[in-house]
């Protein structure tokens, strides 16, 4: 089944409050396995409508419907956990369980998402996304023992290990210095290519969207403008 | 004006300065650039004492500040006003407070007049109004900078060092930053240095730049000359400006 | 968040986290390692305290006493009696509230900064099970265990003193002791202690998870930890010797 | 064990700071009113709250106690004076080492972490006098009035507390409340409650000043000050306990 989402007149309020004014209102479909770009100016809420798109946060209004299924169930805040297993989210503060070493930050979320999977088989494929994103050798060390970049490329280690059909990430870039955040971005297009997936990312870094995609969709007054071409 | 010879400084195991050698002359808008961790803060922090070298001496003018006390360091930060890269305003107290905080020797009308003028430097005149009823926290994240920087400005220092000012900064506020940077240097005649990875703007308005490497000097020069530098760190540094 | 939201967010947590450990569903090497982090990093301070407190306990009685009926042949036993009912349990958990307690609080303010919480979320997990199930369980083991250990111990202490400075002898000693401390106190005592543990790592965690961002998020997510644990440990035991009184007399 | 000493030693020489850049309150005065109203304000209610539950507390427990031996007319001043010299003052101190203590340490914790500190030194002024010096007399002449207000609520919570259990009527309840109440017990429980309140702003400075580390430097802060006032307040209550039992009976203790 190809990856699609739509996004049905989702309304969202900032961040954690859950009221104030609506922040943005979006109606967008995206068909098939692509790279999608998003960015606009700080506060323009780009962050908070990647974490409704990618059910981090219920949408005020509105829904989100992965291959026209939804992720929140009309009850409660329960989701849907086999949709909930086809997504991959990698947070702007990397979100590293900081009391596991690297390792088991690459187990841990296999482990749940595969528990039929046999030990043997999860440790070869953290090692293996270990030397995918060059963190080959600092199997044993904590997430705050960790540079910036390090940190960051185990995070989109962690979020690509469970072959996700919907990934987002959320300002990859951010925070670091030039050379290592197009280290960062090149990593990033070297291992989403050619794969399956519908991919967004979110970012206000114009030199690292030119390295991603052609054009990009921009959030500017509360609604996502269609494709701008990049110079 | 400014030399560094020579400067060690390690925090336990790791090495942070290892042999900085610098000379900045006066009236410069001198840029340290280099990727994250590579001492450049550590650097200017030595400038006013917040940190004393392992090894290796500083001047400032004509006087050797590597083994100064803190008393001794406190004539020299009034000649040196450092930046932070946080705001670092002091939040409980009102605007006004925050701006005289270098200034209490002064009387009121001197206070006043200077302040007035420092807000238009920095373009925050709109908030001259309310200085003694707003607080810090009410100002954007860029207000809030700017701000700093006025405090930074008000004893009227000889040089201005800038920690990182346009980290976490979207594009448009840090280029306006930068050309306040450059507004107040050559308006008021001030050494400038200003430690930054933004290696666009500092092309823009820098006289001179150095790119750090793992504590040392690994290049130095006008922009022109940094823009044709064989040098693999800057060149790693332009390939973004291609 | 008035009062009554926060109450009823914190029941939420502990009921959450009784049912997972109801259900088995933490696992034993978690509760193991909480257990021994809770009673190993409190054992020394809770002991010293509460010992220090029975010696004075002990002078203050005979200086009542003295008082109120001119012998102090009973001071032992009633010193302790208000030691086992009231201090051992209350000072232990105030003591565990502001060491583990904090702690809970701090970690779970941040990580809620660097959206860990939201990532665990994303994995299917519920953070409060994952977090505070296990150190619910071994606060409640660790506070009785804290309060009995620190109590015997006390009354060691307070033996000594008695015979050092109030010139008791032995025999009467644990004699009045014997008779006044009867099972119901002992049984108090671990009433208390058991509720004050379980209630602790819930209280914490609900001040932690509704930290706002940055350092001073954390700053005063586990300020208010501390200071809401208290209060709720001190106005819980009120009701339970009330209760016990109501229903003693 | 050296370093337990290296801590108390730096502990000292804080402390002493502190008492000799006392002249200096004087240029920081606005600040320090703003402090001392805001800690006041910020802690009546958890000081009130602590009182009435500490004396009803006492007073459940003495009533328990001499129920069978049918001394309930001395109960009003036995439980005065018994909250008043001993658990009182621990127990309120406990709860203000939180609400005053720890919110102290957090707030001078972020300001450390958010480089306030080395701005304002930066700045040509020593934080230390800026920032530590009126917080710490906020703290301490805080701590030391709302001890005493505590211990006076404690009475009043005593006499509900007896009045719904065991229906004393108030006035009976007082009327041995002067007996009891001797000079050396108020005396006692004042000089704890000023003791009690130097520690508590000593602590919660020194914690607050020496964080470290970004925000999990914050919540550490916050925990050693909690834990290190609760200890100090036990250790400094057994030895002025001990010390006042010397004093009075000199013949008896030695």
């Amino acid at each position: 089944m190809l990856p699609s989402l739509r996004a049905i007149r989702v309304v969202q309020s900032p961040g954690r409050l859950r009221h104030g004014p609506s922040l943005f209102e979006v109606d967008c479909e995206w068909k098939g396995p692509s790279l999608n770009v998003i960015m606009g100016e700080s506060g323009s809420g780009k962050s908070t409508l990647l974490k409704t798109l990618g059910g981090v946060w219920e949408p005020l209004s509105g829904q989100v419907l992965f291959e026209g299924e939804s992720l929140w169930s009309e009850s409660g805040h329960r989701q849907n956990k086999s949709l909930l297993s086809r997504i991959g989210f990698c947070f702007q503060n990397n979100a590293l369980f900081n009391s596991m070493t690297c390792f088991e930050n690459l187990c841990f979320p296999r482990s749940q998402r595969r528990p039929l999977e046999s030990e043997t088989a999860r440790r070869k494929i953290a090692t293996h996304w270990l030397d995918k994103v060059g963190l080959s050798g600092s199997e044993s060390l904590f997430p705050f023992e960790l540079s910036g970049g390090m940190q960051k490329r185990l995070a989109i280690a962690r979020t690509l290990i469970l072959e996700p059909d919907y990934i987002f990430f959320d300002d990859p870039t951010a925070g670091l210095d030039p050379i290592t955040s197009r280290q960062i971005a090149l990593l990033l297009l070297e291992l989403l290519e050619n794969r399956p997936a519908l991919t967004f990312v979110v970012t206000n870094d114009e030199d690292r969207a030119r390295s991603w995609a052609p054009s990009v969709f921009e959030l500017r007054g509360g609604h996502l403008n269609e494709k701008r071409h990049l110079p | 004006m400014i030399r560094f010879e020579n400067v060690h400084k390690s925090f336990g195991p790791k090495k942070v300065l290892n042999g900085l050698s610098l000379s900045i002359q006066r009236g410069e808008i001198f840029f340290m650039l280099g990727r994250s961790g590579t001492g450049k803060s550590v650097s200017l922090k030595h400038l006013v004492g917040l940190l004393t070298p392992d090894s290796g001496k500083i001047w400032i003018d004509d006087t050797e500040i590597s083994q100064f006390s803190e008393n001794q360091f406190v004539p020299i930060r009034k000649k040196c006003g450092l930046v932070f890269q946080l705001p670092a305003l002091v939040d409980s107290r009102s605007l006004y407070e925050n701006l005289v905080l270098g200034i209490r020797h002064l009387d009121a009308v001197q206070k006043l007049a200077r302040i007035s003028a420092t807000l238009k430097a920095v373009g925050l005149e709109s908030l001259e109004k309310d200085l003694f009823e707003r607080f810090p926290p009410s100002l954007s994240y860029g207000e809030q900078k700017r701000l700093a920087l006025a405090r930074t400005l008000l004893p009227d220092p000889e040089i201005l060092l800038y920690d990182e000012p346009t980290t976490g900064l979207d594009p448009t506020t840090s280029l306006q930053i930068h050309d306040l940077i450059k507004k107040i240097s050559k308006d008021f005649g001030k050494t400038s240095i200003v430690v930054s990875h933004d290696m666009r703007n500092a092309l823009k308005i820098a006289d001179r730049l150095a790119v750090l490497d793992a504590g040392r000097v690994v290049d130095l020069g006008t922009p022109e000359e940094i823009r044709r530098s064989p040098v693999a760190m800057t060149m790693a540094f332009m390939e973004d400006l291609q | 968040m008035n009062a009554f939201q926060r109450a009823l967010d914190t029941v939420k947590i502990l009921l959450t986290s009784v049912n997972a450990l109801a259900r088995g569903r933490v696992p034993s090497r978690d509760i193991w390692k909480q257990l021994y982090e809770f009673g190993n990093s409190s054992i020394g301070i809770v002991v010293l305290c509460v010992t220090f407190m029975g010696i004075i306990l002990i002078s203050e009685y005979s200086f009542h006493m003295k008082l109120v009926i001119g012998n102090d042949s009973m001071i032992p036993g009633f010193a302790m009696i208000l030691l086992i009912r009231e201090l051992a349990p209350i000072v232990g958990a105030l003591l565990i509230t502001s060491k583990m307690g904090a702690s809970i609080a701090a970690e779970l303010a941040a990580m809620k900064n660097t959206e860990q919480i939201d990532a665990y979320r994303l994995l299917g997990l519920n953070i409060v099970e994952l977090y505070v199930a296990p150190r619910t369980l071994a606060s409640s083991v660790a506070a009785w265990s804290l309060a009995t250990i620190s109590l015997a111990i006390a009354i060691l202490g307070a033996w000594f003193s008695a015979v050092v400075f109030l010139n008791f002898s032995t025999g009467p000693f644990f004699q009045s002791l014997f008779i006044f401390v009867t099972a119901g106190d002992l049984i108090l005592m671990s009433i208390k202690a058991v509720v004050f543990g379980c209630c602790i790592p819930s209280i914490c965690a609900h001040y932690g998870l509704q930290a706002s961002f940055g350092a001073e998020g954390v700053g005063h997510a586990t300020t208010d930890a501390v200071v809401g644990t208290s209060i709720t440990v001190i106005v819980m035991d009120f009701v339970i010797t009330y209760l016990y009184a109501v229903l003693a007399s | 064990m050296i370093h337990r000493l290296e801590a108390l030693r730096e502990h000292l020489r804080f402390f002493w700071m502190l008492f000799i850049r006392l002249p200096e309150l004087f240029t920081e005065r606005r600040e320090f009113m703003r402090q001392f109203a805001d800690v006041g304000v910020r802690s009546l209610s958890t000081t009130v709250t602590a009182g009435i539950f500490t004396g009803a507390i006492m007073a459940l427990q003495f009533h328990l106690q001499l129920k069978d031996f049918g001394a309930e007319s001395v109960l009003g001043g036995l439980n005065t004076s018994g909250t008043i010299r001993e658990v009182g003052p621990i127990l309120i101190a406990f709860m203000l080492a939180g609400k005053v203590g720890a919110f102290t340490s957090a707030e001078l914790g972020t300001m450390k972490v958010t480089d306030q500190i080395q701005a304002v030194r930066c700045l040509g002024l020593d934080p230390i006098s800026f920032f530590v010096v009126p917080r710490f007399w906020a703290v301490a002449l805080n701590s030391i009035l709302l001890l005493v207000f505590g211990l006076v609520i404690s009475v009043l919570g005593g006499m509900i507390a007896v009045w719904m259990v065991a229906d004393i009527n108030p006035d009976q309840y007082l009327l041995m409340v002067e007996r009891f109440a001797t000079s050396e017990s108020i005396f006692l429980a004042v000089s704890k409650s000023v003791i009690f309140g130097l520690l508590m702003g000593h602590i919660c400075c020194a914690n607050g000043y020496w964080t470290e580390g970004g925000t999990q430097g914050v919540g550490l802060a916050v925990k050693k000050t909690a834990v290190q006032s609760m200890v100090a307040i036990v250790l400094a209550d057994f030895f002025i306990s001990w010390i006042v039992e010397i004093i009075v009976r000199s013949g008896d203790f030695l």
